[in-house]
């Protein structure tokens, strides 16, 4: 967590690649426009998408030191509650967010209050299996298209804002992440955020200040499965299908793999993550059919040569950046 | 009235009893040490007194109250602290949040999620000020990872202090320390002499003598005295079992 | 369900017991001892199953296969321990997940370019096809070498690790790195060993499996799971507590799925009973880790340290 | 300076930018008894990471036994006959008491009678009684024999003890210091990090005081007993 | 003349990446010197790695980035579910080379989309025909735990005229299956029905026969001993009954080119994967033909498409109402044959009844 050493300096790499970023991301549709490539739009919503869910993975693996393996179990619940309630005919958008914040509080709170009794690999494995259970639920209910998946009926309709219209989508997944990205910033810094923050530092001695850290977690883990759940609402609507495939541990392992690719622990790793890891895809995928053995190779020297991704990549030119003008600061106020 | 009693306390270990019905008492603002050969008991006390293991039998009562079953951070808010013999901070953070974690827990919970703690004169007041009464007052913005091992057995005090604890446990808390370093802590410790009820295990004899009101001799489990410096340096078992010769 | 049948259904269980072990005993070694979390494991089984399989074919003889995988498994296990890993032992358990993650994906994808992607061919030994008799009750020869060989196993990895020097320093190893090598260990080879004896160890699951089983590029994620699920319950880094686990596992696993079904239908309509037996069965043994770990969070034999 | 057994010259070391060591120097003649003194931070147990190859250090040379072994993986440096004592125990905790001192055991450099687990015993007779414990179930105490058997177990030339005697009841320190001195009439050279003064004295041949990372002062125990008063501010007794 | 664009998306990689390699190979073999029908064609290709939602991604790609004419392909249900309206709704022309999941031939049924395979149910209904036609009175059924696997059980039991002691339903993916297998043996059935597609039938086969089981107890199998799964068996499949829509012996001509051709281009059989696909491509080439390359005129084409007017390597073949091929379905035994084993097409085999999705299809 060394952002807390790096103050966010008003011209510091992070700050600019974060900022240009964001002002990129709200520019793409107009992009797509000009240059009448609808895809863009889809595309970048689907990493908006993710990098919602792994912004919620962030708050309990960065900062409350959580690792969760079966993150996309919500992001599955969230598909589904929209795919369900639209198959049953409702279609209003509100409904389908009640009951996604519903079923994934109740199912946070049912599976957490047991996982968090464990800690360390422990802890990822009853994630894990946690998610497996659901996963093969949502197999074996036929009903709803079982493994072959359950397609929308009809798009989640917000009071006349439907989000079925790939712009509509893309700037309600825009609207929500940037959402996101600020509350996590609020909560981070506020008294419930450093209680998570020093528990995963070293829980025993919150104990000993007083801290029943138990509940801390737990109320962390339901908000961050409330918002993963949020971006599986998106997600259904993106893709318009509801499949069990979304909630498989292969999924729970790319969310890790986009928090850790972008910064374990940072507000922006999550973001910066997904779009590395989405964008490479892609662009390995046009290059080669075998482009896993290239990705592979690729994740495993960015982990040796950074701790933080690439969020640790740009704090480390900030770090450089912030020595040198000392010492250039230095050396003027000696010479004078 | 005693503000902690200990009594008829058991906790085996296997064949091994570490504690063997115990009793012990620590008066409001005194003193208590505890000496005794190694793996007589001493810290297996401690760690049953600050709730990190259950004992098999007895009572423990702080302020007349059973604490016997409660956990590590139930006793904690009532104001049972605990130093470790190992600096255990908060590295990511800097001194003043680290204090002001302690404050924090006392202010009961801490389940808000928006205003951030920077800007909380309620929690930063009170940190400060036991900042200040350890003397790392100036520094209190550097990271603690950066900080030396000496400034971090003061936060770690600090720590303690912005609890306002009524009783502290202290296992072994001159160990590794020089000799400069021991006598600064034992006049550190001397000033808080009255305030607060001390239970300290130390092996220093110099240091228990100077600063023990009451000393308790501790062996295998059992308490095989108990009384004044005096009284103890004079005991004869003592002698034998812990003191040996002069050194 | 018969007698015969239910002796049938525990020797199967016992025999996916002792495969899962195989590979619990190498993964809890390497997570549990070094204290590296290795999911590349699961990919040292699949190379381990091709490798067979080519060497099967080309030899001819089983045996020889076997010979010839071992130190094919320990020059593999060591390149990727020397190439990637090593770096690694210091840091988060984090960064090991995601730096095997990515070998998990190197490998399956070199195994597609080499192999195909269908499945490979590997046959059972002519001399281990028949059935065996065992008190009326016949059970397929192959299966009886993988309950033995596996049994074996077993105890030869209960007494290197806990009654030799090697086990005591590789134990040591896992708390204290520098102190053991400040005693005069070379801790640095003496992990390579470990490294290299974890992928021997899942190669060896992997040829035992490859004939019965599809040699394929992925093989070894599914496996993997499982094999995690045994660490855990057993308790991390005890090769006592994996080899309890992956029996109970083998065993759960199997009855589950013979009984459950057939349980279910007698109180549920028959065709809810088809659709939540097989559900219930497949959720079986997450079913049971979370129980235990729920009651015991550190598994059924949790390894003493701190 | 032939003849010395270790010869420490001008080490600088670093924990990533901060500075430890400044240019230590020392010398251990064979058969001496040597301490390191000096307040806390001041860079004794650094000094030991370093002639043990825990740490690089970035400038220097040691010499033990007419060998450069700067540079060497710890475990070499080990296998030459140096011992160590660590600050802080770091016994295994998962090992039993009983194979924390088989495990790294060896007698590389043939002593003519090496140290067996019966001696080991002898000497602590607490650690037989809890010979089949695993380590992490010490008392702090229990812990300090251990480590120190350990050490011994490697049969060293050099032993190296860094704070030994911390968290030991005073029965057991006496014993121990009384076992030190056993030691150094066998011939073992021996450097010793301590705060207890008043035991060192009547032990030591040589005391070296250890300020800001460099060695401020050296001397014999009648000399260093002698400036003891000017020696204060280093030593703070 | 602009080359028509066809988007090929298929399960190129993961453990399924065989199926959607014979379809694309198949498919490519088709196109002589970049024409398809002498229309100049450019095949643009998408792996959808087993995922819907990467399957709708590159189907978004295909129909907005690349504005393909034509897509082909699909290999497992849940993709082609995911995929189907977004393309059908974009009234792009669908041509689907392997999977048919149960909705998309009935009520979702739409005039853009063709299949050169099967319904999913229609397998298996040949499957159950065949052992009704084999005299087996007792049936052991097993299948995975998944929709196909459901659909699979209810498609054999249509056509099944005798009696199903049991239905078993294993975990998908499962590894080991001696469980059941001592299951089913104590039950003593007449002979054993499967579907185990991949390899969960590699380790299915496998297995039955190393319990000592085939050659003794008729396994009759669909999708599970088939091209792409042989060659991991070998000889080890020899004596088990299929029921496919294709075997590479079939006799007709153009299935005696394009085998020759497949062996030459890619040195190994053909799957009833490559052969669908195949068809797929020569379907599309009638089109085009028909229409010159003009795509302009929807209805045109579509009716082009309809008429089905090409060699199919299966035999007769013909379009019913929902746009699912009514072709005939083989017996195809594993004997033994040059690389260890090789499929042999026997008798057709002549669905009695077929399940009513043609009737659920608005289409008339
Ligand atoms: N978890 C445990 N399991 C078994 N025995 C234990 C355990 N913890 C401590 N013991 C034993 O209990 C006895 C008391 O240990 P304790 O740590 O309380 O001693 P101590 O008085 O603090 O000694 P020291 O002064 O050396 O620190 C020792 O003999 C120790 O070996
Ligand atoms: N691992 C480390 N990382 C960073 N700095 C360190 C580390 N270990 C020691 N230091 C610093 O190096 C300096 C020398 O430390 P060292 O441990 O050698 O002192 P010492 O003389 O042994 O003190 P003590 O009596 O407390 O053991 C100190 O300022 C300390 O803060
Ligand atoms: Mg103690
Ligand atoms: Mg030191």
């Amino acid at each position: 967590m060394q952002q807390s050493s790096v103050l966010p300096h008003k011209w510091s790499a992070s700050f600019v690649v974060n900022a240009v970023l964001l002002i990129a991301l709200a520019l793409v549709p107009l992009y797509a426009r000009s240059m009448a490539d609808p895809f863009v739009v889809t595309l970048i919503t689907r990493i908006l998408i993710f990098a919602i869910a792994a912004l919620s993975l962030n708050l309990i693996l960065g900062y409350g030191g959580l690792v969760s393996f079966g993150h996309a179990l919500y992001l599955g619940l969230g598909v589904y509650c929209v795919a369900i309630l639209s198959f049953h005919g409702i279609d209003n958008g509100w409904l389908q967010l009640l009951a996604t914040l519903v079923v994934c509080s109740v199912v946070g709170l049912l599976t957490g209050s047991i996982a968090l009794r464990t800690s360390g690999i422990s802890f990822i494995m009853i994630t894990l299996a946690f998610a497996q259970m659901f996963y093969f639920l949502f197999v074996s209910l036929s009903q709803y298209g079982g493994d072959d998946g359950l397609r929308l009926a009809s798009g989640s309709d917000f009071s006349g804002i439907i989000l079925t219209d790939p712009r509509t989508l893309y700037f309600s997944s825009f609207l929500v992440l940037c959402l996101g990205l600020y509350a996590c910033h609020k909560l981070v810094h506020s008294r419930f955020g450093i209680v998570i923050r020093a528990s995963k530092s070293n829980e025993q001695r919150m104990k000993a200040l007083g801290y029943p850290t138990y509940r801390y977690r737990l109320a962390i883990y339901v908000i961050s499965a409330i918002l993963c759940g949020i971006a599986g609402l998106l997600y259904g609507n993106l893709t318009q299908f509801g499949s069990p495939s979304y909630m498989s541990w292969t999924t729970s392992g790319e969310l890790i793999v986009m928090v850790m690719l972008g910064g374990i622990g940072t507000l922006f790793g999550p973001l910066l993550g997904a779009l590395a890891m989405i964008l490479t895809e892609e662009g390995l995928k046009a290059l080669t059919e075998h482009w896993m053995a290239i990705f592979g190779p690729l994740i495993v020297l960015l982990i040796i040569v950074s701790r933080l991704g690439i969020a640790g990549i740009l704090q480390t030119i900030d770090r450089r950046r912030t020595s040198r003008s000392r010492l250039v600061t230095q050396r003027k106020r000696e010479s004078t | 009235m005693s503000l902690l009693t200990v009594r008829q306390l058991v906790k085996r270990y296997g064949g091994l009893t570490a504690t063997d019905h115990f009793d012990f008492d620590v008066q409001a603002g005194e003193i208590h040490a505890i000496i005794g050969p190694n793996g007589a008991g001493k810290s297996t006390l401690i760690t049953q007194l600050a709730g990190e293991i259950r004992p098999d039998a007895g009572q423990i009562l702080f302020n007349n109250q059973d604490i016997t079953g409660e956990r590590v951070e139930q006793r904690a808010l009532r104001g049972i602290a605990r130093s470790y013999q190992i600096t255990s901070v908060f590295p990511e953070f800097s001194a003043l949040q680290n204090v002001m974690l302690t404050v924090q827990a006392h202010q009961g919970h801490s389940f808000c999620f928006w205003t951030p703690t920077s800007r909380q004169p309620t929690l930063i007041e009170p940190a400060e000020h036991a900042l200040e009464r350890v003397g790392l007052k100036d520094r209190m913005h550097v990271p603690v990872a950066d900080m030396a091992h000496g400034e971090q057995r003061q936060l770690e005090l600090a720590m303690v202090l912005a609890g306002q604890p009524r009783l502290l446990l202290l296992d072994e808390p001159m160990a590794g320390m020089s000799q400069a370093e021991s006598i600064q802590m034992t006049t550190l410790l001397h000033s808080l002499k009255g305030q607060y009820g001390i239970v300290l295990v130390e092996h220093d004899m110099d240091a228990v003598f100077k600063l023990a009101d009451r000393i308790t001799v501790l062996v295998y489990g059992r308490s095989i005295a108990c009384g004044t410096p005096e009284q103890i340096r004079a005991n004869p078992d003592v002698k034998a079992a812990y003191l040996g010769g002069d050194e | 369900m018969s007698l015969t049948l239910f002796v049938i259904q525990s020797l199967n269980g016992l025999q996916l017991g002792v495969l899962l072990f195989l590979m619990a005993a190498g993964l809890t070694l390497v997570f549990g001892i070094m204290s590296f979390v290795n999911l590349a494991h699961g990919s040292m089984y699949m190379m381990g199953a091709f490798f067979a399989a080519s060497l099967y074919s080309y030899t001819g003889s089983f045996v020889l296969a076997a010979l010839l995988l071992i130190p094919a498994m320990m020059a593999l296990g060591l390149a990727v321990e020397w190439v990637a890993l090593r770096k690694l032992y210091q840091r988060d358990h984090l960064d090991q997940v995601l730096a095997t993650f990515g070998l998990i994906l190197f490998f399956n994808e070199i195994a597609r370019i080499i192999w195909g992607p269908s499945p490979y061919y590997m046959d059972v030994p002519e001399f281990l096809l028949g059935a065996i008799n065992l008190f009326g009750v016949r059970y397929p020869a192959y299966r009886f070498v993988i309950i033995a060989s596996g049994l074996l196993i077993a105890l030869g990895c209960y007494l290197l690790i806990h009654r030799t020097r090697i086990g005591m320093l590789i134990r040591a190893g896992a708390t204290n790195r520098t102190m053991v090598g400040a005693l005069g260990v070379n801790i640095v080879m003496l992990n390579s060993l470990l490294f290299a004896l974890g992928a021997v160890l899942a190669g060896f699951a992997g040829l035992l499996a490859g004939p019965i089983m599809s040699v394929q590029a992925g093989m070894g994620e599914p496996i993997l799971i499982l094999t995690m699920v045994v660490i855990v319950i057993g308790g991390i880094g005890s090769i006592r507590g994996a080899f309890y686990a992956a029996l109970i596992v083998g065993v759960v696993d199997t009855l589950g799925r013979t009984l459950l079904p057939s349980l279910l239908r007698s109180f549920l309509e028959r065709s809810s009973a088809d659709i939540a037996g097989p559900a219930l069965a497949s959720m079986m043994i997450y079913l049971l880790m979370a129980v235990v770990l729920a009651i015991k969070p550190k598994g059924l034999f949790p390894v003493h340290n701190s | 300076m032939t003849t010395a057994l270790l010869n420490v010259r001008d080490i600088h070391a670093f924990y990533g930018p901060s500075q430890a060591l400044f240019g230590m120097n020392f010398t251990v003649q064979a058969g001496q008894f040597v301490t390191l003194l000096g307040r806390n931070g001041m860079g004794k147990s650094t000094t030991v990471k370093a002639l043990m190859g825990l740490i690089q250090p970035s400038r220097g040379s040691i010499h033990f036994d007419g060998n450069e072994i700067v540079g060497q993986p710890s475990y070499k440096v080990a296998r030459s006959g140096l011992g160590l004592v660590p600050e802080g125990r770091q016994i295994f905790p998962n090992l039993s008491v009983r194979e924390n001192l088989v495990a790294t055991a060896h007698n590389r450099q043939s002593a003519a009678s090496p140290w067996t687990l019966e001696r080991i015993y002898e000497l602590f007779p607490r650690l037989s009684e809890r010979a089949g414990n695993l380590g992490s179930n010490l008392s702090g105490g229990e812990q300090q024999m251990l480590a120190i058997g350990r050490a011994l177990m490697t049969n060293p030339r050099l032993l190296i003890l860094d704070e030994a005697t911390e968290g030991l009841a005073p029965l057991i320190r006496t014993e121990i210091w009384q076992c030190l001195a056993g030691l150094k009439a066998l011939g073992l050279t021996i450097i010793c990090i301590d705060k207890n003064l008043s035991s060192l004295l009547p032990l030591a041949d040589q005391h070296y005081i250890v300020e800001k990372g460099q060695v401020v002062w050296s001397g014999n125990s009648t000399e260093l007993d002698a400036q003891r008063t000017q020696l204060q501010t280093y030593l703070g007794v | 003349q602009e080359p028509v664009k066809i988007g090929f998306i298929g399960t190129l990689s993961g453990p399924g990446g065989a199926l959607g390699q014979d379809q694309y190979d198949a498919f490519m073999l088709a196109i002589k010197d970049g024409k398809l029908g002498g229309v100049p064609v450019e095949v643009v290709r998408e792996d959808d790695q087993l995922k819907p939602d990467i399957g709708v991604q590159a189907a978004t790609k295909l129909l907005k980035s690349e504005k393909v004419d034509i897509i082909t392909g699909v290999t497992f249900s849940n993709v082609m579910m995911a995929i189907h309206k977004p393309i059908t709704d974009a009234k792009v022309f669908f041509i689907g080379s392997n999977a048919g999941p149960a909705p998309i031939a009935g009520k979702e049924c739409s005039p853009y989309f063709f299949s050169t395979s099967w319904d999913n149910d229609m397998l298996h209904e040949a499957g159950g025909q065949l052992a009704s036609d084999l005299g087996y009175k007792n049936m052991y059924v097993m299948a995975a735990n998944y929709q196909a696997g459901r659909d699979a059980v209810s498609g054999f039991k249509r056509d099944y005229t005798g009696k199903v002691i049991d239905e078993v339903y294993t975990q998908v993916n499962q590894p080991d299956y001696s469980a059941e297998i001592a299951q089913l043996q104590a039950a003593e059935p007449d002979a054993v029905y499967v579907f185990y597609p991949g390899g969960m039938g590699v380790n299915f086969v496998k297995q039955y026969r190393q319990a000592g089981l085939l050659g003794k107890l008729p396994l009759i199998s669909v999708s599970t001993i088939d091209g792409s799964t042989l060659p991991a068996l070998k000889s080890l499949a020899v004596g088990a009954i299929t029921s496919a829509p294709y075997a590479p012996n079939l006799d007709n001509a153009q299935n005696k080119q394009f085998v020759e051709a497949f062996v030459k281009a890619y040195d190994r059989q053909p799957s009833m994967y490559a052969a669908q696909s195949y068809d797929a491509a020569n379907l599309i080439a009638s089109a085009l033909k028909k229409v010159d390359g003009k795509l302009d005129d929807k209805e045109a084409v579509l009716a082009a498409l309809k008429a089905a007017d090409f060699d199919s390597v299966r035999g007769a073949f013909k379009f019913d109402s929902n746009q699912f091929p009514d072709a005939p379905f083989y017996r195809v035994d594993v004997v033994e044959g040059a690389n260890g084993a090789e499929l042999q097409a026997k008798n057709p085999i002549v669905i009695k009844t077929r399940a009513n999705f043609a009737q659920q299809c608005p289409m008339k």
